[in-house]
């Protein structure tokens, strides 16, 4: 039975284009699967798509609640920006490090409850309300920097960007505990389900009980968190904050990401663990571009071919064709 | 010669690099020396912002006009205006495809000689060993990377021993710096097949020098590291021997820019139509901790 | 007063205001050519903006307007320069390719049943994708029609100039307000915004209508591209990078709902208007660094949400009431 | 016109959705000039079959023909162009256009290309007038009630009909006034020579204006029969396949509230909304709530939950003076509310019906003691078993459910709470007579077992049949309150009209 279970599992659209894309940059590029033993920790293609797509996943984790509920956080990358900004600014006047990081993760979470606010409280439609973030927040973070890259050399703030742990890269093993917390927080509480039934009828779940103004400003806290944890992470990265290109246009991919995930935008049924994986193909496809020595215009195109491959894999439409079996979405929406 | 109590207006692309927050700066600072009374506006890496800042100072009546172009083409409307307007406008770091009557003269570097020297240094360092040069270029188009690819070439034509194995954009960050030398890395065989990076700008350069140590290669000697601008964390790079040399580009422009326009205000006299400030090759002879020390409050 | 109007009214309100206040500080920005600039510097985008009206009304959403602009630049470039085709047939072959890709964009959307956001995405990705395939560099275009067209001004009094371009923009604005409101189309298109089903149960052509909003969206983003390469006489592949968030703030800004059903395509216009006065208003001042036109274009947005809320709900109220 | 006679007509029509049989070879004709009753219990496969006559679905069998020619109609547009005008179950037009728009969409009159707002507004006018109905026909559509909505789309519908007029459920939600007026309409088209369809649950309604039955049951056709060839026991055991016991419509005498007093509001009201109004409830009791469509009974349900917040007076549960301003508040004292629009605030459409089930409990535990999912199969099993809910299986989407069994779905959500007071806001509203049943029987059990609940019904019959007090509202004031012998179909309808003459406002 679970056996079955996690076969069947296995086989899902979203694993198996995964697969098929590690499989062309295997067939691009031979030693894609190669992995080494470097200084304490692997090293290796498939490891720097563990890597560099962890910022996306996180992303992604916090995105997909938002999503679920009807939502859409546009203000992700600006908030990556603001957090990396806080962090880099403190530890350059001399706070300690811990002090930053905490700092930065609260500034996070401030700008995710702000999204909240507007989206449970004051109602707002979250793309415009998300909107106002995303043009406003990279503006803060360059406000905070003065405009210029603020480097640091912080241990801590490096460790976060580019250390490693049992061999994985640092990132990459923040992306791991977050995709398990989240995943514990959402599944073994009813939270989940509350999340879904909010965003499949919010008014109703309001009249049976569910608080859903406090869910609301929950999930997108959430995703403000994740936001700022990701710009810890590319701040590090660089061991500097760079305000104007930290996290740009990343909210498409971690939105991407989710929606490969299988999670409608239209909200509802959602799955954190596929919205990772979702983001480990869209990085699978850009370092498969990058080491296969393909021009880097391809990637959009490649992106974009993706994008249609999933949505027809994935239409009503295509079920009909495929699977008769199963129910078929009402006409219209 | 004096610009003091002159209004003058700066269109800036953005802050894009280190160098361009030094540009900035350092235009600021200049404009205060001398009693400008400065109007900064960024552009945020848009030509339609860039136009727009110029026409909102044609509009404002200012008395003269910087602009550093984000791209050559599509100024001559624009520039025929503040003409028509005479108000005198000069180009910073970057040139532009317009008529040469069109601004009063263009402070630049020579950014193929740029190429051409890091190029040259690169020729010296490696004698007649072969190498293999992996290359990370500016923003796609835009005419630094463009001139300093160029530039490179030309200095290692001839040198059969020495060639570009891999070249790809890094959009002048340090993140996709990093992220490409990464990539460069695990596809010439754990980097066992790359002697030298070449970065079109110091941010991608320090990128790539953390690549090269995630990899557990040391940069500096196991692959040597060559690239333009010459920041501060260039610097401290090639402090610490992680990095080999860099070519300056002066953040400076505003400097000669205001002279010019002084000159041309005092007596009429036109100025050289271009301008063109030093490239300077630094390398680990040069001083390098005290040229981060004196570079390091520059607003870098 | 009708409803849905108050939004509108508010936001003309608050730009007089605003430009008032502005005025009052710096006079010189009452002046012809500023004024004249307004409508030039932003006649691109309000073009966009246009289509996105279309678009944000039926309920939908555009992310491909800021590529394909990209992307038409380019094209007439190449045509024009490289193949040595006349603009106009540059501009012809433009709109038709925009016409076919906002098409697909369309179908895919309403026979996918995919969100438009994550359609229009992957349209943004291959059209800006498709730019950079074609070219890298910035091609200029020098051709007399180009220099007719630029010299085509009506100089006003006080240094002002009406552009070309300008008096486009507005024509597409008047013609756009038109089809929107008296049109058989333009009462589709808000039908769709209102509620699909019912529309489509109602007879409304959804499949058509919503492949033409697509369609009209990408052919007024592609015109916008020919106007940016009028405006630049050049095309470059990262050319408008991010024009579809001002579009949609200008669209938000003058009053339509993102949720589709109700706006107005003349509230778009003052939209762009209030756009354009905060980046002059910045340039003039000249102290603010550039990251307060985004701070301040963020405020702006946050406070038209809010005022639109507080209008629809306290309007929402009272017409229950009464 | 073809052999047939039929203006309208399906032949061997199949529907299948996913892998259940909507439609099963179902043939249906319709003539010029007749009225034609279309009946069924809830998911019977009514609105199905309108859907593919009027082009909204396409048929997976059979054919659709029209005066005896096989059209193939692959949008609701082309039937409108073929005359066929169409009110659909649950549809409320557009509410963010005025009305003269929805009267007119997609055939507005023009004038050079350019809609001629003038002569439309005008002409909605006109055409309104004959529904009774002066309002300003630029108006937007959503401020106007449901009741105004409905008639509209009936006038849009009437419009389009050259040939064929077909209502999907008009009345669900007019008065009687209303309706009355709309039969008039319906003989009037009828004479005019129009085919007529009409689907309703209301056996009084067939039988008033309809000259043929035609009865579905589980997607298959039963019968069809001229109405003056049978009664409604005939009908109603055609629709069910067996008889029912249907109640009279007697008071329940022996129902004096008995129990100890549980709630107790005293000038209870919200501003704009409801007059401030008295009310005790007794534990084991009914009360019924009477009032005509918009007199505030839905609004007063709404405050005493919490979803809408009261401002003035104060309720006390079991003595205790309490603060309802949410509905988390209202459910923690072990209130349950079955709100009317079962679609927009009732059900999870995507949701497996288990989760619907326990989603109220879930939401009383919070978020931190989940069910776990033997926990949740279990209860759901429980209340769906007792409920007498028909699903494949509780793993399946809700919205896969026809109404009334999303109705029992959203009663077995709150009686997991174990609740000790049921508001239930029109429950039985457009569900078909084996559904409406089950659900009075549970009322009846529910009131035997100690609940309090408060019914809102436009059923007059219904309400009296298992009140213990039935309150009145008009124009959003409670206005009087029945007992013992006074609850009767005539003294409450008396109370409505006499009020309604009376004291105006
Ligand atoms: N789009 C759909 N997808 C899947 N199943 C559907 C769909 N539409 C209807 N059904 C199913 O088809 C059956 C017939 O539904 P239909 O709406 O025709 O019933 P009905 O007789 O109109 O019922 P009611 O009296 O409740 O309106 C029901 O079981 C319903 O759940
Ligand atoms: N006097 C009025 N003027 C305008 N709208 C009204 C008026 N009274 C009620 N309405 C509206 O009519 C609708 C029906 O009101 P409500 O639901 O409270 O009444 P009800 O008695 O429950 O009727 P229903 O039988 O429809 O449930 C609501 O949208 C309400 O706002
Ligand atoms: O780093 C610099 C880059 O930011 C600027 O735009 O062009 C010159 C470069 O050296
Ligand atoms: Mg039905
Ligand atoms: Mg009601």
């Amino acid at each position: 039975m679970t056996m079955r279970r996690a076969l069947s599992r296995m086989a899902n659209p979203q694993l198996l284009a995964l697969v098929g894309v590690l499989l062309i940059n295997w067939i691009l590029f031979p030693n894609f699967f190669r992995i080494t033993w470097q200084d304490g920790r692997l090293f290796g293609s498939v490891i720097d798509v563990l890597n560099r797509g962890a910022p996306v996943a996180i992303l992604a984790i916090g995105m997909v609640g938002v999503i679920a509920t009807k939502g859409v956080d546009l203000s992700v990358g600006a908030v990556m920006a603001v957090a990396g900004a806080v962090a880099a600014t403190l530890v350059v006047a001399g706070y300690p490090a811990p002090v930053a990081v905490v700092a930065a993760l609260l500034v996070g979470l401030l700008c995710g409850l702000w999204n909240g606010f507007l989206v449970a409280v004051l109602d707002i439609q979250p793309i415009v309300a998300t909107l106002v973030l995303m043009v406003a927040g990279r503006g803060i973070a360059q406000l905070i920097t003065e405009g210029f890259i603020v480097t640091f050399n912080d241990p801590l703030l490096v460790f976060i960007g580019t250390g490693s742990l049992l061999g994985l890269p640092m990132a990459t093993v923040i992306a791991i505990a977050m995709l398990v917390l989240v995943t514990l927080l959402v599944r073994k509480t009813a939270i989940g389900l509350f999340i879904e039934a909010v965003g499949v009828n919010r008014a109703a779940a309001t009249l049976a009980g569910i608080r859903s103004r406090m869910l609301l400003m929950l999930v997108y806290g959430l995703s403000g968190l994740c936001a700022a944890v990701a710009g810890l992470i590319v701040a590090g990265d660089i061991r500097g904050a760079d305000a104007n290109n930290a996290g740009l246009w990343l909210e498409l991919d971690a939105i991407l990401a989710v929606v490969i995930g299988g999670t409608s935008l239209l909200g509802g049924r959602f799955s954190v663990p596929l919205a990772v994986v979702g983001a480990l193909i869209i990085q699978a496809m850009n370092t498969g571009i990058l080491v296969s020595g393909f021009p880097p215009e391809f990637n959009l195109i490649v992106k974009a071919a993706l994008i249609f491959l999933v949505l027809i894999i994935q239409s009503p439409l295509a079920t009909r064709v495929v699977v008769v079996k199963r129910p078929v979405r009402e006409a219209g929406k | 010669q004096d610009v003091s109590g002159k209004v003058i207006g700066f269109s800036q692309i953005g802050s894009e690099s280190g160098w361009r927050a030094a540009e900035t700066a350092v235009t600021r600072q200049q404009a205060e020396e001398r009693g400008v009374d400065l109007k900064f506006a960024d552009a945020q890496q848009k030509q339609e912002n860039q136009i727009k800042a110029i026409r909102g100072f044609i509009a404002q009546g200012v008395d003269a006009i910087l602009v550093a172009p984000v791209v050559a083409t599509g100024w001559d409307d624009v520039l025929a205006e503040a003409k028509e307007a005479e108000i005198p406008v000069v180009l910073l770091d970057r040139g532009v495809d317009a008529p040469e009557d069109l601004y009063l003269t263009s402070v630049a570097s020579d950014q193929v000689k740029e190429g051409r020297v890091a190029g040259e240094w690169l020729v010296e360092a490696v004698g007649d060993e072969d190498c293999n040069v992996v290359e990370l270029q500016g923003t796609v188009g835009s005419t630094p990377a463009i001139n300093r690819k160029a530039g490179f070439e030309e200095a290692i034509a001839g040198h059969d021993n020495i060639t570009i194995s891999q070249s790809q954009t890094g959009d002048f960050t340090r993140s996709k710096g990093k992220e490409v030398m990464e990539a460069f890395i695990k596809a010439s065989n754990n980097a066992a097949d790359i002697c030298a990076v070449y970065a079109h700008n110091d941010d991608m350069a320090v990128g790539a020098i953390q690549a090269i140590k995630d990899a557990g290669l040391k940069p500096g000697e196991d692959i040597l590291v060559v690239s333009i601008d010459a920041v501060p964390d260039i610097f401290s790079a090639i402090a610490a021997g992680e990095a080999n040399a860099t070519v300056e580009l002066t953040p400076n422009m505003a400097g000669p820019a205001f002279d010019a326009l002084a000159a041309y205000w005092a007596d009429g006299t036109e100025p050289e139509k271009f301008i063109i400030t030093e490239s300077k090759l630094y390398t680990a002879d040069s001083d390098p901790q005290g040229e981060y020390e004196r570079r390091k409050d520059l607003g870098y | 007063m009708n409803r849905s109007l108050r939004p509108l009214v508010a936001t003309a309100v608050i730009f007089a205001i605003a430009y008032a206040l502005s005025i009052l500080q710096f006079p010189g920005l009452f002046s012809t050519r500023v004024l004249g600039n307004f409508l030039t510097d932003n006649a691109f985008l309000g073009i966009a903006a246009v289509g996105m009206t279309f678009v944000i009304l039926s309920g939908g959403i555009d992310l491909s307007v800021g590529a394909v602009i990209g992307f038409t630049g380019v094209l007439v470039a190449v045509l024009i320069s490289w193949a040595g085709w006349h603009p106009l047939a540059a501009f012809a072959m433009a709109l038709a390719s925009a016409a076919a890709f906002g098409g697909l964009m369309g179908l895919a959307v309403h026979y996918l049943q995919v969100p438009a956001f994550i359609v229009t995405l992957a349209g943004m990705f291959l059209a800006r994708g498709g730019a950079s395939v074609i070219t890298r560099d910035s091609i200029p275009v020098s051709h007399e029609f180009y220099d007719w067209i630029s010299s085509l001004i009506i100089r006003l009094p006080g240094g002002g100039r009406l552009s070309f371009i300008g008096l486009l923009m507005v024509a597409i604005f008047v013609v756009g307000a038109l089809v929107a409101h008296r049109t058989k189309f333009g009462s589709y298109v808000y039908a769709l915004g209102g509620n699909s089903v019912s529309a489509s149960l109602m007879g409304v052509p959804v499949a058509r209508t919503t492949v033409g909003v697509y369609m009209l969206s990408s052919m007024l983003a592609a015109l916008a591209g020919i106007v940016f390469s009028l405006y630049t006489s050049a095309g470059y592949p990262l050319a408008a990078v991010g024009v579809e968030l001002d579009a949609i703030s200008a669209v938000v800004i003058g009053g339509t709902l993102l949720t589709g059903g109700y706006g107005f395509v003349l509230g778009t216009f003052i939209g762009v208007m209030l756009l354009g006065l905060v980046q002059t208003y910045i340039i003039f001042d000249g102290t603010l660094s550039s990251w307060w036109t985004k701070i301040v274009i963020g405020a702006l947005l946050f406070l038209f949400i809010v005022l639109q809320r507080l209008i629809f709900a306290a309007s929402v109220r009272g017409e229950k009431a009464s | 016109m073809g052999g047939t006679g039929y203006a309208l007509e399906a032949r061997g029509v199949v529907k299948i959705f996913g892998n259940h049989v909507a439609l099963d070879a179902v043939d249906f004709g319709l003539r010029a000039g007749e009225v034609h009753a279309l009946l069924g219990e809830n998911g019977a496969g009514k609105s199905t079959l309108i859907k593919i006559l009027t082009g909204a679905y396409q048929p997976d069998g059979g054919e659709v023909l029209v005066d005896g020619q096989p059209v193939s109609l692959d949008t609701p547009q082309q039937a409108q162009a073929l005359g066929i005008g169409t009110v659909y179950q649950e549809v409320n037009l557009l509410p963010n256009r005025s009305v003269a728009e929805n009267l007119f969409l997609g055939h507005q009159p023009t004038w050079f290309g350019l809609t001629d707002r003038r002569k439309m507004e005008r002409d909605s006018r006109a055409i309104l007038k004959r529904y009774g109905l002066d309002i300003d026909p630029a108006s937007e559509l959503g401020a106007h009630s449901v009741a105004v909505q409905q008639i509209v789309a009936i006038a849009r519908a009437v419009e389009l009909s050259g040939k064929v007029l077909i209502l999907d459920e008009p009345t669900a939600s007019l008065d009687r006034n209303e309706v009355e007026r709309l039969f008039e309409i319906i003989r009037d088209l009828k004479a005019h020579g129009l085919a007529i369809v009409f689907i309703t649950h209301f056996l009084e309604q067939v039988f008033a204006v309809s000259d043929y039955v035609t009865v579905l049951r589980n997607g298959r056709l039963i019968d069809t029969r001229k109405l003056d060839d049978v009664t409604r026991t005939d009908v109603v055991r055609l629709m069910l396949g067996k008889d029912i016991a249907f109640s009279g419509a007697t008071g329940l005498a022996d129902a004096r509230p008995t129990g100890e007093v549980l709630l107790d509001f005293t000038n209870f009201g919200r501003k704009r909304s409801v007059h401030p109004f008295n009310l005790t409830i007794h534990k084991g009791e009914v009360i019924g709530v009477a009032g005509l469509l918009g007199s505030g009974r839905t609004e007063m349900a709404r405050i005493m939950f919490g979803a809408d917040a009261a401002d003035e007076g104060e309720v006390k549960i079991a003595g205790k003076p309490t603060s309802i301003s949410r509905p988390t508040d209202a459910i923690a004292h072990g209130f349950g509310f079955c709100p009317e629009d079962r679609k927009a605030e009732g059900i999870f459409g995507d949701l497996s019906v288990r989760e619907n089930i326990i989603i109220a409990l879930q939401g009383k535990l919070g978020w931190f003691s989940a069910l776990t999912r033997d926990e949740q199969m279990e209860i759901a099993g429980k209340f769906g078993e007792a409920m007498d809910i028909r699903a494949a299986s509780l793993d399946m989407p809700v919205k896969l459910l026809s109404g009334g069994n999303q109705q029992k779905v959203i009663l077995s959500r709150w009686l997991a709470t174990d609740p000790a007071f049921l508001i239930l806001d029109e429950p039985t509203r457009g569900i078909d007579v084996g559904a409406h049943a089950e659900i009075v029987r549970t009322i009846n059990r529910l009131r035997d077992e100690g609940l309090a609940l408060v019914v809102i019904s436009s059923e007059i019959d219904e309400v009296v049949a298992y009140s213990s007090r039935i309150v009145v509202m008009r124009d959003r004031e409670l206005v009087a309150e029945l007992s013992g012998e006074n609850i009767s179909p005539g003294v409450i309808v008396q109370a409505i009209a006499n009020h309604r003459e009376g004291t105006p406002t």
